[in-house]
């Protein structure tokens, strides 16, 4: 285990090997699952970059949370006969007969969300869902400060890797300080997740915390408390503009985002990739921590987790 | 001789766009036109094609089904399942054809019995199925460890030709033959053109429709399965574009939606439209928010002439 | 009441049912502010699904709607966030208009059926809106714009409450109280015969698919003012949940025969069914169920109604 | 009456792909004038009307409004210059009601905005009033009878005084009493000084209205000449070409084997307590008023509904067909009144329409023949002299009278033991009429036995060889054609008026 590559910074190349990249003439695929995020874009965006500046042609394909569409752009990529594939799965376990047949053609594949039920991957990225979840989590409970306080979850109604890793995250977290889950309601859309926030504080007069598990269940969640004017506190996992302007303006419910760094995991993309070409050995895992994002720090996460972009507040 | 050329350009014309289109990704990439990639195609388009051919007979005779993505999830979560039970997979294969049929044929007698709309229907049963496939899995994916299973649709191959290939083609054929050679095909047109004509001159109209439902649910299992194999698990939601992909397959291929006329082989070739779009727009790199527009006016180019053809042959 | 009345107002009696069994279950949903919030909540969907019934009444379809309120509500978000002010709205409602333009061109004239060629305007406005944002949220700062469209209230009822009231009279007035809705209903009924009898076919449809535009800028308005963000997704799914309201309500898909009133009950059963349930908290998953067999049950009791008509004459 | 003519078309010319539909021909209406309009099905009579009415554009040729040259572009022009059109096939609108179909694209608006609801129907009433039209505006056209929806065609062109008129074929499907109404208006609306194109097949009501005379052949314009020139003959051998032997046939003797027997046959207030016999080689004429119950008779014999009481037998066996197919499967063929709706399919091709009662001897297990199918298709477009381009168009492409041939063809082809022929003739010109005659003689000779209902009692008297004669769902006699006259068949036919005969049963 010691002979891996264990962290993203790790996966730094160095000179000597940027030149042989640079000869190499590399082409990688990028997939994300979906596109209209700032996690995914940043990512993209990370990824980009770093291909632009160490001379990698990069394909980028969104799925549209569709995992036949990922499997289809998968298969395309392997037509086009790239070099590596970095993914961030719809599904991780749907992408195992693909990757089985990337595994045949040679080619490596770096993988987001967890390993897929068959075929080799050089490594599985994770920001850590569970670990940033339950810390965001935790830090609710605190906030609420009693016992047996009834929380609700609002989440995202799918089969991601990560989102269940999340939930498992809160569940612990809830569960570790003695409140109680009363409801866990999901949807796609921001409006439908409002108008299920809404209806849930509105059925639950004891109601103390929620925890929205992705990006859009955070701004409906902030919107539906603050339209309700109870006193509920909110945490979630993505930090993403709207809870950073939230965060800023000094009057906000939620007590704590868990963020992941999506530029530094689009970097890691390419650096992965192309160590594993240059014979270096990956790690099984490699986690970027999550940022816990609050009141006090969001400047200073800013920075971290969008570098260069400027400051929305 | 010119006149046969005239003829012949006529005759192509609905296919022009996508003749078109390929003749384009061809000269554009070097990737696109060789045997392995129009192979790729047809296997990841499979379930696609088996739908959107189900769905032609469907649409014919004046119905729809919306629920066939939602089935697909759920046919393929139970497969799954009940092979992670020990189930041996060509047993479960024909469980899972025989729930199929059963489900289509459940829209199908409670859309004529109950005589409310197919639309209606199929969107029941559309929630009921996802509801059922997260509920089943508690929205975990259900991996299927029977590699024997996955190899044979996605590794083997009977006379050179990928299984789900060979699979699509046997039901493309019975499709045509059935809507053109045979009697129940001809009463389908009749039923969906004018369905008191067609009960006046004797075609049980009720039997009729269940039945095209039920064929329909034969289709969507077999799709299912080959979806479950090629991603390798049971997945609820694994194809939310399914259904809009099959119809618009369809209707691109000049059917009405409202029924009375629609032909397989023109549905293939709007299935092949999108499935070609689709996989060229990857070979090309086109960039990721430009793909919406590209797509959005490449459908409208190819039926615009399609339909410019359909007014020369009238 | 007579068999042949009962049969008109079969689906009316079927919500009541829907409503009366919620209202048994649950404190919560029959508490006067919940009440108020359905309708609030019903907003979006309620002004897209009288917008679809125009377009079903007259034997069309119109599946770009909730595309075009997307990109709608992000172009005058930008267009807030720009300095434009009050002509914000204008533009809004134009880009919906002029989607809506495009459609009715397209079916008119380049005989397209309208699936494809509202399929096609799904595709571009969902590609302007990502393209315009980059995928990313837009915030933007105009609490008068919020107030005007959802956020503010009047006599206790929220604004969007209040357009959702005005859009119902105004069209049900323009379908059943002018020349312009009986040659709807005439085209529907049959587009032949319509010109033989010198109706203007064309021009009509292509007003009701701009009228249906325009009406989607409006839901983009509303939608970005209840969040206080736009995004590319904002009104993901729309279409099809405005048809299905439609549909449930008893309007003919192919065109001819239904009204406003009967797709208000369709939107108004979609609204409290979740509500409903998601009040009751019932899990997700079952809610699908559930409301899929209810969807089913309600429209046969509808049909099983107008049978006894039938029956009668 | 010389003076300028209201509506003239000149020199038109239409092609349509693969026919000419009309070559280069001239046609005037004058102010109060009844003009008919004639010649065989497919003549061009319709599409000529089609033209004037603003919905075909001619490829050559002009149109002149009481001498002033105009273009038509759309059917609103024509109405705007005051040419109203009964269109062939109907354009009532089934979702609406009468009062909104007669108002259409002229309701009363109140302040520019609102729909005068109340003044629409009022308008509406009074036109029907006016016209003496027995309906109510309020009334769903879902629940009117062919005839009736007619009449609100009728009144709807009739609203406001046309200065023409054109009526294509309007009594096709009218019954006597609106016939004669239908006839009083004309005459009144002519004294009014309408000008007024009346295209029928019938000759009596040619000579009973028409001033002039219009024969169209092929396309191509025959003759036109005052109605008091012409005698019957001569108006059939110019729109045929040739003399037609309408002779009325043979009468036999209904000593013959009982084919089909009906026996207390009910259903609801429609079909009461009917009891029939139809007979080996005969041909049983229907008779009666609209409405008197024959159509749903004939449904009831054919398998299309359920009866609630009554049996069948045929040839001694007991029949109760459940379906059509059940009844087609034991050789009883019945072709409905109305082709547009019930008969055909008219988007799929003549040959497909013609085998679709036929799929069954068509294929083995299932499997088609194509060979067959072409065959068939073939035979009976000859036999019946329908034409089509080919047998692959679609029917819709067809002139009426055509499609009409079609219709029949499909059931002949089925070999029938029984037919019941429901208004076999309905718009179908002279001479392929006496072809009609002509085919049902022969069936009946060649031991079908044939059943048929119409509207038309000259068309009775002349097939017949027995006729029976319905009244409100019942059978009021059934009475030899040899001895029956029209006066004595409308007599029966008007007889169980009275409500006591209700109970009668
Ligand atoms: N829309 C059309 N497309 C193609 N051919 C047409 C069309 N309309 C009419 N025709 C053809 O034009 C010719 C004239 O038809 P038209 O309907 O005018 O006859 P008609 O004299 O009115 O006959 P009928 O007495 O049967 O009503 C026919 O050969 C018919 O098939
Ligand atoms: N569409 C309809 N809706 C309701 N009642 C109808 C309809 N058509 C016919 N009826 C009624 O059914 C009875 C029999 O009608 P049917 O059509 O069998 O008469 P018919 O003698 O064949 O007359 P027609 O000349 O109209 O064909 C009548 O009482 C008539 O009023
Ligand atoms: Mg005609
Ligand atoms: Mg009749």
């Amino acid at each position: 285990q010691d002979a891996c590559l264990a962290t993203a910074e790790d996966l730094h190349l160095s000179d000597a090997q940027l030149a042989d990249v640079a000869e190499r003439e590399l082409t990688f695929g990028f997939l994300t699952n979906n596109i209209s995020d700032d996690f995914s874009r940043t990512l993209v965006a990370g990824g980009e970059a770093y291909a632009e500046e160490i001379g990698v042609e990069l394909i980028v394909n969104n799925a549209d949370f569709d995992a036949n569409t990922q499997l289809s752009q998968f298969d395309a990529l392997l037509q086009r006969q790239v070099d590596g594939i970095f993914l961030t799965a719809v599904d991780a376990s749907s992408i195992g007969q693909a990757v089985n047949r990337a595994n045949r053609d040679d080619v490596p594949v770096f993988i987001v969300g967890g390993a897929p039920a068959r075929g080799d991957v050089i490594a599985v990225m994770n920001a850590s869902s569970y670990q940033g979840s339950f810390d965001a989590g935790s830090a609710m409970m605190d906030a609420i400060g009693e016992a047996n306080a009834q929380v609700a979850i609002l989440g995202i109604p799918f089969a991601l890797q990560t989102i269940r890793d999340r939930e498992k995250g809160i569940l612990d977290a809830v569960g570790a300080s003695g409140g109680q889950v009363i409801s866990m309601q999901s949807d796609f859309s921001q409006d439908r997740l409002l108008e299920l926030a809404t209806n849930v504080i509105q059925a639950n007069p004891d109601l103390k915390g929620i925890f929205a598990t992705w990006s859009l269940a955070v701004n409906a969640a902030t919107e539906a408390v603050e339209q309700s004017g109870r006193d509920i506190v909110i945490a979630g996992y993505d930090s993403e503009v709207p809870g950073y302007v939230e965060l800023a303006s000094g009057d906000t419910n939620i007590v704590a985002l868990s963020g992941q760094q999506a530029a530094l995991q689009g970097r890691a993309a390419i650096e992965g990739l192309a160590q594993s070409i240059l014979r270096a050995e990956l790690c099984d895992e490699i986690i970027t921590p999550n940022l816990l994002v609050t009141a006090d720090n969001f400047e200073e996460s800013w920075s971290i987790q969008y570098p260069g972009a400027e400051q929305p507040w | 001789m010119n006149q046969s050329a005239a003829k012949l350009l006529r005759d192509l014309m609905p296919y022009l766009g996508l003749i078109l289109l390929i003749g384009y990704f061809s000269l554009s990439s070097e990737f696109f036109l060789n045997a392995r990639n129009f192979e790729r195609l047809a296997t990841d388009s499979a379930t696609l094609m088996l739908v959107a051919f189900g769905m032609t007979l469907v649409i014919l005779i004046g119905e729809i089904d919306l629920s066939v993505s939602a089935v697909v999830g759920l046919l393929s979560v139970i497969l799954a399942q009940i092979m992670v039970a020990g189930m041996a997979w060509p047993v479960a294969m024909v469980l899972v054809i025989l729930i199929s049929v059963g489900i289509g044929t459940l829209n199908g007698a409670i859309t004529v019995y109950g005589q409310i709309p197919s639309f209606i229907v199929t969107l029941g049963m559309l929630a009921i199925a996802t509801g059922l496939a997260f509920v089943f899995t508690g929205a975990i994916s259900v991996a299927i460890l029977q590699y024997d299973f996955l190899d044979l649709f996605y590794s083997e191959q009977i006379f050179g030709l990928p299984i789900p290939l060979v699979i699509v083609a046997l039901a493309f054929v019975a499709c045509l033959l059935t809507l053109n050679r045979t009697r129940f095909g001809r009463e389908l047109f009749a039923v969906g053109a004018n369905m008191e004509a067609a009960r006046l001159s004797g075609v049980p109209v009720k039997q009729r429709k269940v039945a095209v439902f039920a064929i329909m649910g034969l289709l969507v299992g077999l799709g299912a399965i080959l979806s479950a194999a090629r991603l390798g698990n049971g997945a609820p939601g694994s194809s939310p574009t399914l259904t809009l992909d099959a119809i618009a397959a369809v209707i691109i291929g000049g059917a009405s939606l409202f029924g009375g006329w629609a032909s397989v082989l023109r549905t293939l070739l709007g299935a092949l439209l999108i499935a070609v779009l689709n996989n060229g727009m990857v070979l090309m790199n086109v960039n990721i928010d430009a793909q919406y527009i590209v797509k959005g006016v490449i459908i409208l180019f190819a039926v615009v002439l399609e339909r410019l053809a359909s007014g020369v042959r009238t | 009441m007579t068999r042949a009345q009962l049969a008109n107002y079969g689906i009316f009696l079927a919500f009541a049912l829907v409503v009366i069994g919620m209202m048994i279950a649950s404190p919560a949903f029959r508490a006067p502010e919940n009440l108020i919030a359905i309708g609030r909540q019903v907003a979006v969907l309620g002004i897209a699904s009288f917008a679809m019934t125009f377009v079903i009444l007259a034997g069309e379809i119109d599946l770009s709607v909730g595309a075009v309120a997307s990109a709608a509500g992000v172009v005058t978000a930008m267009a807030l966030a720009a300095g434009f002010g009050p002509w914000a709205i204008l533009i809004g409602v134009g880009v919906g208009a002029g989607f809506g333009l495009m459609n009715g061109l397209l079916t008119v004239y380049a005989a397209v059926p309208s699936f494809i060629a509202t399929l096609v305007s799904f595709f571009i406005a969902q590609g302007v809106a990502l393209t315009l944002t980059g995928g990313r949220t837009i915030l933007f700062d105009a609490d008068w714009f919020r107030d005007l469209f959802a956020t503010g209230s009047v006599f206790g009822l929220r604004s969007a409450f209040l357009w959702l009231l005005f859009a119902f009279l105004a069209l049900w007035w323009l379908l059943s109280r002018t020349r312009f809705g009986g040659h709807v209903y005439a085209i529907g009924g049959s587009q032949p015969s319509s010109r033989m009898l010198g109706l203007a076919v064309d021009r009509i449809k292509i007003l009701i698919f701009t009228m249906a535009g325009a009406l989607m800028g409006l839901v983009g308005m509303i939608l970005i003012s209840r969040i206080g963000n736009a995004r590319s997704d904002g009104a993901v799914g729309l279409e099809f949940d405005a048809i299905a309201a439609v549909v449930i309500g008893g309007t003919a898909l192919g065109g001819g025969t239904g009204s406003l009133v009967r797709s208000l009950i369709g939107v108004m059963l979609i609204g409290v069914l979740n509500n409903g349930l998601a009040i009751l908290n019932v899990d997700f998953n079952a809610q699908q169920v559930i409301k899929g067999v209810l969807v089913i049950a309600v429209v046969l009791l509808d049909r099983w109604a107008r049978g006894l008509k039938g029956a009668s004459a | 009456m010389t003076s300028t003519p209201r509506l003239s078309l000149h020199g038109i010319t239409k092609r349509f792909p693969g026919v000419i539909a009309l070559d280069d021909v001239s046609f005037d209406v004058r102010a109060g004038e009844v003009h008919a309009f004639m010649g065989e099905n497919g003549a061009g009579k319709s599409t000529l009307m089609k033209i004037g009415a603003g919905i075909h554009r001619p490829d050559e040729g002009f149109i002149e409004v009481e001498g002033q040259r105009v273009g038509l572009s759309t059917p609103s022009d024509a109405t705007a210059l005051g040419i109203h059109t009964v269109f062939q096939e109907l354009t009532v609108l089934p979702n609406l009601d009468v009062g909104q179909n007669i108002m259409i694209g002229q309701e009363p608006m109140q302040a520019g905005i609102w729909l005068d609801r109340g003044a629409l129907y009022s308008k509406a009433q009074a036109i029907l009033d006016r016209l003496d039209i027995k309906l109510d505006a309020r009334t769903p056209i879902g629940s009117l009878s062919a005839g009736q929806r007619q009449m609100v065609e009728i009144a709807r062109a009739c609203g406001e005084t046309p200065k023409v008129l054109v009526l294509d074929e309007p009594t096709s499907s009218l019954g006597r009493q609106e016939e004669e109404l239908l006839f009083a208006l004309v005459d009144r609306l002519r004294a009014d000084g309408v000008g007024i194109v009346y295209i029928t097949h019938r000759m009596s009501e040619v000579f009973r209205l028409a001033d002039r005379i219009t024969v169209l052949r092929d396309g191509k314009h025959v003759v036109t000449g005052d109605a008091k020139d012409f005698t019957r003959e001569k108006l059939i051998a110019a729109m045929v070409g040739r003399a037609v032997d309408e002779k009325r046939s043979g009468v036999h003797v209904a000593d013959l084997p009982v084919a089909l027997r009906v026996d207390g046959l009910s259903r609801g207030t429609a079909v009461r307590d009917v009891s029939l016999d139809v007979h080996v080689g005969e041909v049983l004429g229907v008779a009666g008023l609209m409405g008197a119950g024959r159509t749903e008779l004939a449904r009831l014999m054919a398998g299309v509904d359920r009866r609630d009481a009554g049996s069948m037998t045929l040839f001694g066996e007991p029949f109760s067909p459940n379906t059509v197919a059940d009844a087609i499967e034991a050789g009883v063929a019945y072709l409905p009144e109305d082709r547009k709706t019930q008969g055909l399919v008219l988007s799929l091709s003549v040959a497909d329409n013609i085998a679709l009662p036929n799929l069954g001897s068509l294929s083995q297990s299932g499997w088609l023949s194509m060979a067959k199918l072409k065959a068939m298709a073939k035979e009976w477009s000859g036999k019946l002299g329908i034409r089509a381009a080919s047998p692959d168009v679609a029917a819709d492409t067809l002139s009426g009278g055509n499609q009409q041939k079609v219709a029949i063809a499909k059931w002949l082809a089925i070999a029938p033991k029984v037919i019941l022929l429901d208004e076999p003739t309905r718009g179908v010109d002279v001479g392929a009429k006496s072809e009609i005659y002509t085919l049902i003689r022969d069936l009946s000779a060649q031991g079908t036995a044939v059943m048929v209902i119409s509207s038309e009692l000259p068309e009775v008297l002349q097939i017949s060889d027995r006729i029976a004669v319905m009244a409100q769902g019942r059978v009021a006699g059934v009475v030899s054609a040899a001895d029956a006259t029209e006066e004595s068949l409308l007599e029966l036919a008007f007889t169980e008026q009275s409500p006591d005969h209700e109970v009668a049963a």
